[in-house]
């Protein structure tokens, strides 16, 4: 009574709204421009792909995985296929080992470009999105070679993967890794410098690494608040031990981190895949594979780094050749929940801001 | 060769390559996970672990649904513990009860066990987490949605995935989409 | 004749109206469909129904930088005769001036000071 | 020189000067149009695209197109709206942007348009006029995003319209007059050449108050589509829409025109013909704004309006003083 | 520019006019037919979709509207609310709760407007046809003009697509039926 | 011209402000009403400068003055009013019977 | 041919066209219930005003009417109609009661004829008809009022705006404590 | 400043580069030789294992086949539903004689649903008309088969002959299938 208040409004963004990145809904409480209270509603992209999996084999779940993360289909291929073969104890062979690695950080420097695009055409610049989908394009034309598709993949198997990689393929990798460095070069001189960027960005949405830890968050929003946890160093999995990089940290937490970090994490990704070029042996792709896989009746989770962080498949057998249920650990889902704690009392255009760099694609949120 | 790596679970568990059964990875799991045990049967007393055993290479205890929270907590909050970082939940209905799990880790140790609990199918009810992990908030919405169990102490116990008027628990068992025919659903608000 | 030059203004206004009234008054009911229904016309949020009422009272800032905007407005009237008499006021004017604008910056300066200019 | 103000106001010269202003506003809308059209090209090639090309020669009759279809679209009126203002706010909106085109000298040998004693001035005032326009269309639609984004036009634009009308103050102190006409012909013979050069803090703050007037990039917040969806008009539809566009784009080609004119020397430069030479810099202005356009982000709102009340007027409120000081003593 | 079928148009009952209106059209004859023709020129070359991304496919459209296969050239830009859109691509599996909300997005696009059903799942529920969440096919909530298979459909795909959308806005209006 | 249509316009716009300014509760438009009672005697200064007997730039600097005052008053008047509602959520005039708030 | 009496020019219909935009936008003003309609209305008398300015010749001020008062002053007040409009009561309440409506709008009425009438019986001691030319830099003469004739004054607006400036804020900002 | 500036020399860089926008509709798009599009299926070598019916995740290919003469199973029937499709490439990595491929078309859109029903004669005929990069192969395939056919009678007939061979190994890795 005292105070001239603003009425509160409460605005819904999303689901249908350009800076949502799908269909994710953001209830807020606007006082004045000021977010008071904000609550996210997921679920209206869930397919019920762990029920739909209860009734496939496991072959038939690799295409499923690749619409969770739809921007990273690779990764998600590889959660699945590595749970199952770390149950069934499957050797791999070596080069499909090499191959998958490289797929899996191509894979991971679309995602991460997608997301250096996306989140700057939330701070309202459009060019740099466009740029990101020139490089992106390449590296999907990459894969639309070695698998013959351009967004779901489906290229992993249990015990290798689907295909060798084509004549000549190797090489264009090789090329692109350059092409690719000097690109990165070029945006972070479009974007990284700006001062507009920068002033959006920077001690926006400050997660700290208690809360991190807290709220289990993972991937690149757990690392940019300073903690070295990448599941690549910390259990590494496949081949990665054979390779030498960095685990990029951020060091406040903010929103500037969280893309500093994707930025920086291109790279390391690029290091990876020339060392996996460099040493790829030769030798078949595809392990010894029974022709119906049936994993022995347990329970069992593995996790692998995903573009977004923790990406796990949690898989209860009951010797069959289905799954009896499966459990996919999203990154993006977890990761989320943050956000409502990360909004209160910012202002609505901060809200762009936070929630871009969070990261998350719908298509895990929702699963 | 890989999996062995892969697991990187408790230091204990990483033993030469398993051959014959018992896997000795199995083995030092499960005898990690009784050392548990008794440190949270010490706090706890006896009733509150039901059941250990390895989760492949990783250690498990089964806890008394009663007790959830307190042991979760406990076994973040103790100095030999502090697993402190939630991986997985999950929930699973094996068709006469429904089987909560979560995977924790420790950051400060590197170590990795799996904590399970279970409730009966008909009342599904079992203490909510969220208090002890805010990390798992949604997690808990998405088991009471998609397999009903109630976790009392929830602050915000709402369907996720579908939205509120929907009936039936899709990832039951005995789940049949035929409850849900209509197409167009209440507006979800 | 100078007026002349108010009457050109006057055309242009009037143009300016026309043509939006032309365009959709007149030829505008003739070409296009018209079938409202009560789903078309509803008020548009993200796909969802509104929740409560849009035009709702909203933060005082805005006020606040209205009304900074009318006294600076007043200001810039002021200026501009001294602007375009410039050479003819000589120094005297001159001082006048960083008088006037000496004491509206104060003014700037205190709404400065009192986080006016701030938004929160 | 021809003009219509030194004819006697007679009612064939009447006739004549409606004819004129007709021809003029006619050129002026395709001017614009095009101006959509050369928005879509610039961005493109700037993005490595190609942009429009398929309707029409090098798609030259994309925004034809656009318009027509805008034109054959339905007209919504959201039942929760406040009909008549939401019917009447684009009109208001756009009246005055048309208008201010009347005072913009174009060429050098003709003046069709009005050569008002007052033209720096008529400008300012009138596309202050549009801002109600604004508010109340965002008002109107009773729609969230719309309104937030009226509000925040109208907070933006008012806010940078003060540095906008104290940057020109520079110029008039150099010209000794408000009329644009004689601004151009100061500068033909003004020592240092174009204002752009005595002027170029004036200039600065000019362009950065303008792209501001504009809801340009990076100044776009108003219809920053990540927040606010379209702005304060997303619940216009068809033509009504149209002509909110068209609000925008004919100020954004004014402001360019009113830029060279103050700064660049209007129509003056040698070899071609004036209206050329008024359409190059004109041009030059606007593709600046486009470059800007594709380039920017946006800035945050609170840094937006600090920006104008911190920097932008202590800086034009200085280059007053500062050119003051330096006419005295030089 | 297709306006040169000159040949005699029976009936155009054209989404938007009132039996009324047509009829007046229809009436006068050769100037509607080929005004009809202009309108269809003019809404086949301005075909502003809603920004809406479902899922996957969401991504591929992106893609088409980027640089490398530019569906500004067609005159395609996506304008992020439905009251200036003229064509509402369903890019990704319709859930159950997202159903009544597409409805009313479609609802409130001013007429005319268009629907094109990109991918699998927007048609039929693609991979997620035996999901309990999932709407099949897009079609039992809304009118769709144009299927175009795939999951995802690649950008050619697309832009073939909505090539096939722009064909049919212009069948129409030259007052063809174009079966579906 | 003669001078007499505008002072009766002046007038006729002062009456209406006028009883604006006695009729209306809401206190931005007594507000309003007042200045278009300003707004009125502005029209009669420019009207007065305007058919001077010698050619008179004073009425209309006063009409300057005039506004520049009336932008002041609006200003304030509309804070106080701002203020007002801030203590009791309305805009009502009647609402305004003791100055102690 | 004659309007109203007077000889059709160019003045004489731009006047009464102005005037009629004037008056009826200040009864609409006064009629229509909902205040934003009212704060269009307002815009409307401004700019009427400013165009009456313009006839006078005074370009100068016509031109700062409409920026001053159609620009600023109608946003300001659109603004705190905003403001301090709540909700969905998007109609004004009742004004006050009949009678004293009717009383007062007698009263008004007989006020402003009674000034009519004046106006028309006086012999005004300027030249009536005689319209002096349009003067083409009244721009100039202001300034020289102003910073001659006029200084204190000038120099007083300055003070009074910047008090206002400060006093508006003082009072608009309280809540914030 | 600086950063803004050096952001408006990137963006002005890019003005004058070679735009990258391949223009479809005139210009078709060279998809690489794995690319998953709209299946071939040539019935001749179909030998109705059901293996890709039951491969498939969504159920889309439905098939019947009878024995004919020889007590050869022999395709009737074999329906794709592209409505529902997702072109996953497990059926063609099943089928053990290559019956189903990928062709490179992708243009499939149509105005109805209905259209998405594709028959074995569609899927020849797209064969024929599309299936450009594995009627290549097949060619090859054929060549190589005969060369080995040819070989092998000159084999039986007893006529020893050190003829080299032609390299059929390296092409099998495009259809890859294994497992």
């Amino acid at each position: 009574m005292e105070t001239l208040h603003s009425e509160e409004m409460i605005l819904n963004i999303g689901p249908q709204h350009p800076s949502t990145h799908g269909v994710f809904r953001l209830v807020v409480t606007i006082d004045g421009e000021q977010i008071v209270a904000a609550d996210p509603v997921v679920g209206y992209l869930h397919r019920g792909t762990e029920k739909l999996a209860e009734s496939l084999q496991y072959t038939q779940i690799i295409p499923y995985t690749d619409r969770l993360d739809y921007v990273a289909a690779m990764l998600n291929n590889y959660a699945l296929v590595h749970t199952v073969e770390y149950a069934m104890d499957l050797e791999i062979p070596e080069r499909a080992e090499y191959l998958r690695v490289i797929v899996m950080e191509l894979n991971r420097v679309a995602s991460h470009l997608l997301f250096v695009g996306a989140y700057l055409l939330d701070l309202g610049a459009m060019s740099p999105f466009l740029y990101v989908f020139q490089e992106r394009e390449m590296i999907v034309q990459l894969f639309n070679e070695i698998c013959g598709a351009r967004l779901t993949y489906n290229y992993m198997r249990v015990g290798g993967v689907k295909w060798d990689a084509p004549p000549g393929w190797l090489a264009k990798v090789r090329d692109f890794l350059p092409h690719m460095r000097e690109k990165l070069k070029m945006y972070d001189a479009l974007i990284s410098g700006n001062e507009i960027f920068l002033s959006r960005v920077r001690g926006m949405g400050v997660i700290t690494q208690e809360e991190a830890v807290a709220y289990s968050l993972s991937g690149i929003n757990l690392r940019s608040t300073g903690l070295r946890f990448d599941l690549r160093k910390k259990r590494p999995y496949g081949i990665y031990d054979k390779f030498a990089f960095d685990v990029v940290v951020g060091q406040n937490g903010d929103c500037f981190d969280r893309y500093w970090c994707h930025f920086l994490e291109m790279e390391q990704s690029l290091n990876i895949v020339e060392q996996a070029l460099e040493s790829i042996p030769d030798g078949p792709v595809l392990g010894k594979v029974p022709k119906l896989i049936r994993i022995p009746a347990g329970e069992y989770y593995t996790s692998i780094e995903g573009a977004r962080g923790e990406l796990g498949v949690y898989i209860v057998s009951d010797g069959k050749d289905k799954p009896y249920r499966m459990k996919l650990r999203r990154p993006s889902f977890v990761n989320l929940q943050i956000l409502s704690k990360l909004l209160i009392g910012q202002n609505m255009a901060n809200m762009i801001a936070i929630l871009g760099a969070v990261d998350i694609v719908l298509g895990e949120v929702d699963a | 060769m890989s999996e062995e790596k892969k697991p990187a679970a408790a230091p204990a568990a990483k033993p030469a390559k398993a051959a014959a059964p018992p896997d000795p990875r199995v083995v030092a799991a499960t005898a990690l996970a009784d050392e548990i045990r008794a440190s949270i049967e010490a706090r706890h007393g006896a009733g509150a672990v039901e059941e250990t055993g390895a989760a492949k290479t990783i250690p498990m205890i089964r806890i008394a649904p009663d007790k959830w929270r307190d042991v979760v907590t406990f076994l973040r909050d103790s100095e030999d513990h502090r697993y402190d970082y939630v991986e997985l939940m999950a929930g699973t209905d094996y068709k006469d009860y429904i089987e909560l799990v979560i995977y924790l880790y420790s950051m400060k140790r590197d170590a990795y066990i799996t904590v399970k609990t279970r409730t009966p199918r008909d009342a599904a009810s079992l203490p909510s987490l969220t208090p002890v992990f805010p990390g798992v908030n949604w997690e808990e919405r998405e088991v009471y949605d998609l397999l009903g169990v109630h976790f009392e102490g929830h602050p915000d116990l709402r369907r996720i995935m579908m939205w509120d008027e929907w009936k039936g628990y899709p990832l039951r068992k005995d789940y049949s989409d035929f409850d849900n025919i209509p197409t167009r659903g209440g507006e979800p608000r | 004749m100078y007026s002349n030059n108010f009457v050109f203004v006057l055309i242009f206004m009037a143009l300016g109206v026309l043509l939006p009234v032309g365009a959709l008054v007149v030829l505008g009911p003739l070409l296009r469909p018209n079938h409202p229904t009560r789903a078309k016309t509803t008020t548009y949020e993200s796909g969802l129904e509104p929740i409560g009422d849009a035009r709702i009272r909203f933060n005082v800032r805005y006020y606040l930088f209205a009304l900074l905007f009318v006294i600076f407005d007043v200001e810039i009237v002021f200026l501009y005769p001294w602007a375009v008499a410039y050479h003819a006021l000589g120094v005297f004017g001159f001082v006048e001036m960083v008088i006037f604008i000496a004491l509206l910056v104060i003014g700037l300066v205190y709404a400065w000071k009192k986080k006016v200019l701030e938004w929160k | 020189m021809f003009s219509w103000q030194t004819q006697p106001l007679t009612g064939l010269n009447f006739i004549g000067m409606v004819i004129g202003a007709v021809v003029v506003l006619a050129i002026l809308l395709l001017v614009v149009m095009y101006l959509i059209f050369f928005l879509r090209k610039v961005v493109a090639w700037m993005q490595n695209r190609i942009g429009p090309n398929r309707v029409g020669p090098w798609g030259l009759f994309q925004s034809m197109a656009d318009v027509l279809k805008l034109l054959l679209k339905e007209d919504i009126v959201p039942a929760k709206a406040d009909r008549a203002l939401f019917l009447v706010a684009p009109i208001i909106a756009f009246v005055p942007a048309f208008t201010v085109l009347a005072v913009i000298p174009y060429t050098a040998g003709h003046i069709f348009t009005a050569g008002l004693n007052i033209g720096v001035l008529f400008y300012i005032a009138l596309s202050s006029i549009t801002i109600l326009g604004i508010v109340l269309g965002g008002w109107a639609s009773n729609n969230k995003y719309s309104l937030v984004g009226g509000l925040r036009s109208a907070a933006q634009m008012i806010s940078y319209e003060i540095p906008l009308g104290m940057s020109v103050l520079g110029v008039v102190m150099l010209a000794g007059s408000l009329n644009l006409t004689t601004i151009v012909q100061q500068q033909a013979t003004d020592r240092f050449g174009w204002y752009i050069i005595p002027q170029i803090i004036g200039f600065v703050v000019f362009m950065i108050a303008a792209v501001a007037e504009l809801n340009q990039t990076p100044f776009d917040l108003p219809e920053a589509e990540s927040e606010l969806v379209a702005g304060y008009f997303t619940e216009y539809t068809g033509f009504r829409f149209a002509f909110y566009m068209l609000t925008e784009f004919v100020y954004l080609f004014a402001i360019s025109a009113l830029a060279t004119t103050l700064f660049l020397g209007g129509w003056l430069g040698p070899w071609l013909p004036s209206w050329l030479w008024f359409a190059i810099k004109t041009s030059a202005v606007i593709f600046f704004m486009f470059w800007l356009r594709a380039t920017m982000p946006r800035l945050r709102v609170d840094k937006l309006m600090g920006f104008a009340w911190k920097v932008l007027i202590p800086v034009a409120l200085f280059n007053i003083l500062l050119t003051g000081l330096l006419s005295l003593l030089v | 520019m297709e306006m040169n079928s000159s040949v005699h148009l029976p009936t155009i009952e054209y989404e938007g006019f009132t039996e009324e209106e047509s009829a007046q059209l229809r009436r006068s004859g050769v100037v509607v037919n080929s005004l009809e023709q202009l309108k269809g020129w003019a809404r086949s070359n301005s075909l502003w979709p809603l920004t809406f991304g479902l899922a996957c496919c969401a991504i591929e459209m992106m893609g088409t509207g980027a640089s490398h296969y530019d569906l500004d050239r067609f005159g395609i830009f996506f304008r992020a609310s439905p009251r200036q859109s003229d064509v509402m691509i369903v890019a990704g599996t319709v859930t159950k709760k997202m159903a009544p909300l597409l409805r009313r997005l479609y609802d409130q696009m001013p007429e005319p407007k268009w629907v094109v059903s990109m991918g699998s799942c927007a048609t039929a529920g693609g991979p997620y046809v035996r999901s309990y969440s999932v709407v099949k096919g897009v079609d039992q909530i809304v009118p769709v003009d144009v299927y175009i298979p795939g999951c995802p459909p690649s950008p050619p795909a697309l832009i073939y697509g909505l090539n096939k959308l722009q064909e049919r806005i212009r069948l129409e209006a030259a007052g063809k039926k174009v079966t579906g | 011209m003669a001078l007499q249509p505008f002072l009766a316009l002046g007038a006729i716009l002062f009456g209406i402000g006028l009883f604006g300014a006695l009729t209306k509760r809401n206190l931005i438009i007594v507000l309003i009403s007042i200045e278009m009672m300003l707004n009125a005697a502005n029209i009669n200064l420019v009207a007065f400068s305007h058919f001077a007997l010698k050619p008179n730039i004073d009425g209309q600097v006063y009409a300057l003055f005039n506004i520049a005052i009336a932008a002041a008053e609006v200003a304030v008047g509309l804070a106080i009013l701002l203020s007002f509602f801030r203590a009791r959520s309305s805009s009502d005039v009647r609402d305004v019977n003791l100055m102690k708030w | 041919m004659m309007l109203f009496g007077f000889p059709i020019t160019g003045e004489t219909v731009a006047f009464f066209m102005l005037a009629l935009i004037i008056i009826t936008s200040g009864v609409f003003l006064m009629t229509l219930r909902n205040v934003m309609h009212m704060a269009l209305a307002l815009g409307g008398v401004f700019l009427g005003v400013a165009g009456i300015f313009v006839i006078l010749g005074a370009d100068f001020v016509g031109v700062v009417q409409v920026m001053i008062y159609a620009g600023a002053i109608t946003i300001l007040m659109v603004f705190s109609l905003m403001l301090t409009h709540s909700g969905n009561k998007a109609e004004e309440g009742p004004e006050v009661g009949a009678v004293r409506g009717i009383a007062t709008f007698v009263g008004v009425a007989i006020v402003v004829g009674a000034i009519l009438l004046v106006i028309r019986h006086t012999s005004w001691p300027v030249s009536p008809t005689a319209m002096q030319p349009y003067h083409q830099s009244t721009v100039l003469l202001i300034a020289d009022a102003l910073f001659h004739t006029y200084t204190i004054q000038f120099e007083l607006v300055s003070a009074i705006l910047t008090t206002a400036l400060v006093g508006a804020v003082i009072i608009a900002r309280k809540e914030e404590q | 400043m600086f950063g803004i500036l050096k952001g408006l020399g990137v963006t002005f860089g890019q003005l004058t580069k070679k735009k990258v926008t391949l223009q479809y509709p005139e210009v078709k798009p060279v998809w690489p030789e794995r690319f998953r599009g709209i299946h071939e299926f040539i019935p001749e070598l179909c030998i109705v294992c059901n293996q890709c019916a039951r491969i498939c995740p969504t159920s889309c290919i439905s098939l019947s086949g009878s024995r004919d003469a020889n007590k050869k199973m022999r395709i009737d029937t074999y329906d794709i539903n592209f409505e529902i499709c997702i072109l996953c490439d497990l059926c063609v990595e099943v089928c053990p004689t290559e019956a189903i491929r990928m062709t490179d078309q992708f243009e499939l859109a149509a105005y109805s649903r209905e259209e998405f029903y594709k028959d074995m004669h569609w899927l020849y005929d797209n064969h024929k008309e599309h299936g450009t990069y594995h009627a290549l192969q097949e060619a090859k395939e054929q060549a190589a088969k005969e060369q080995a056919a040819k070989e092998q009678a000159a084999k039986e007939a007893g006529a020893k002959e050190q003829a080299g061979r032609e390299p059929v190994a390296a092409s099998e890795a495009a259809t890859g299938g294994e497992t």
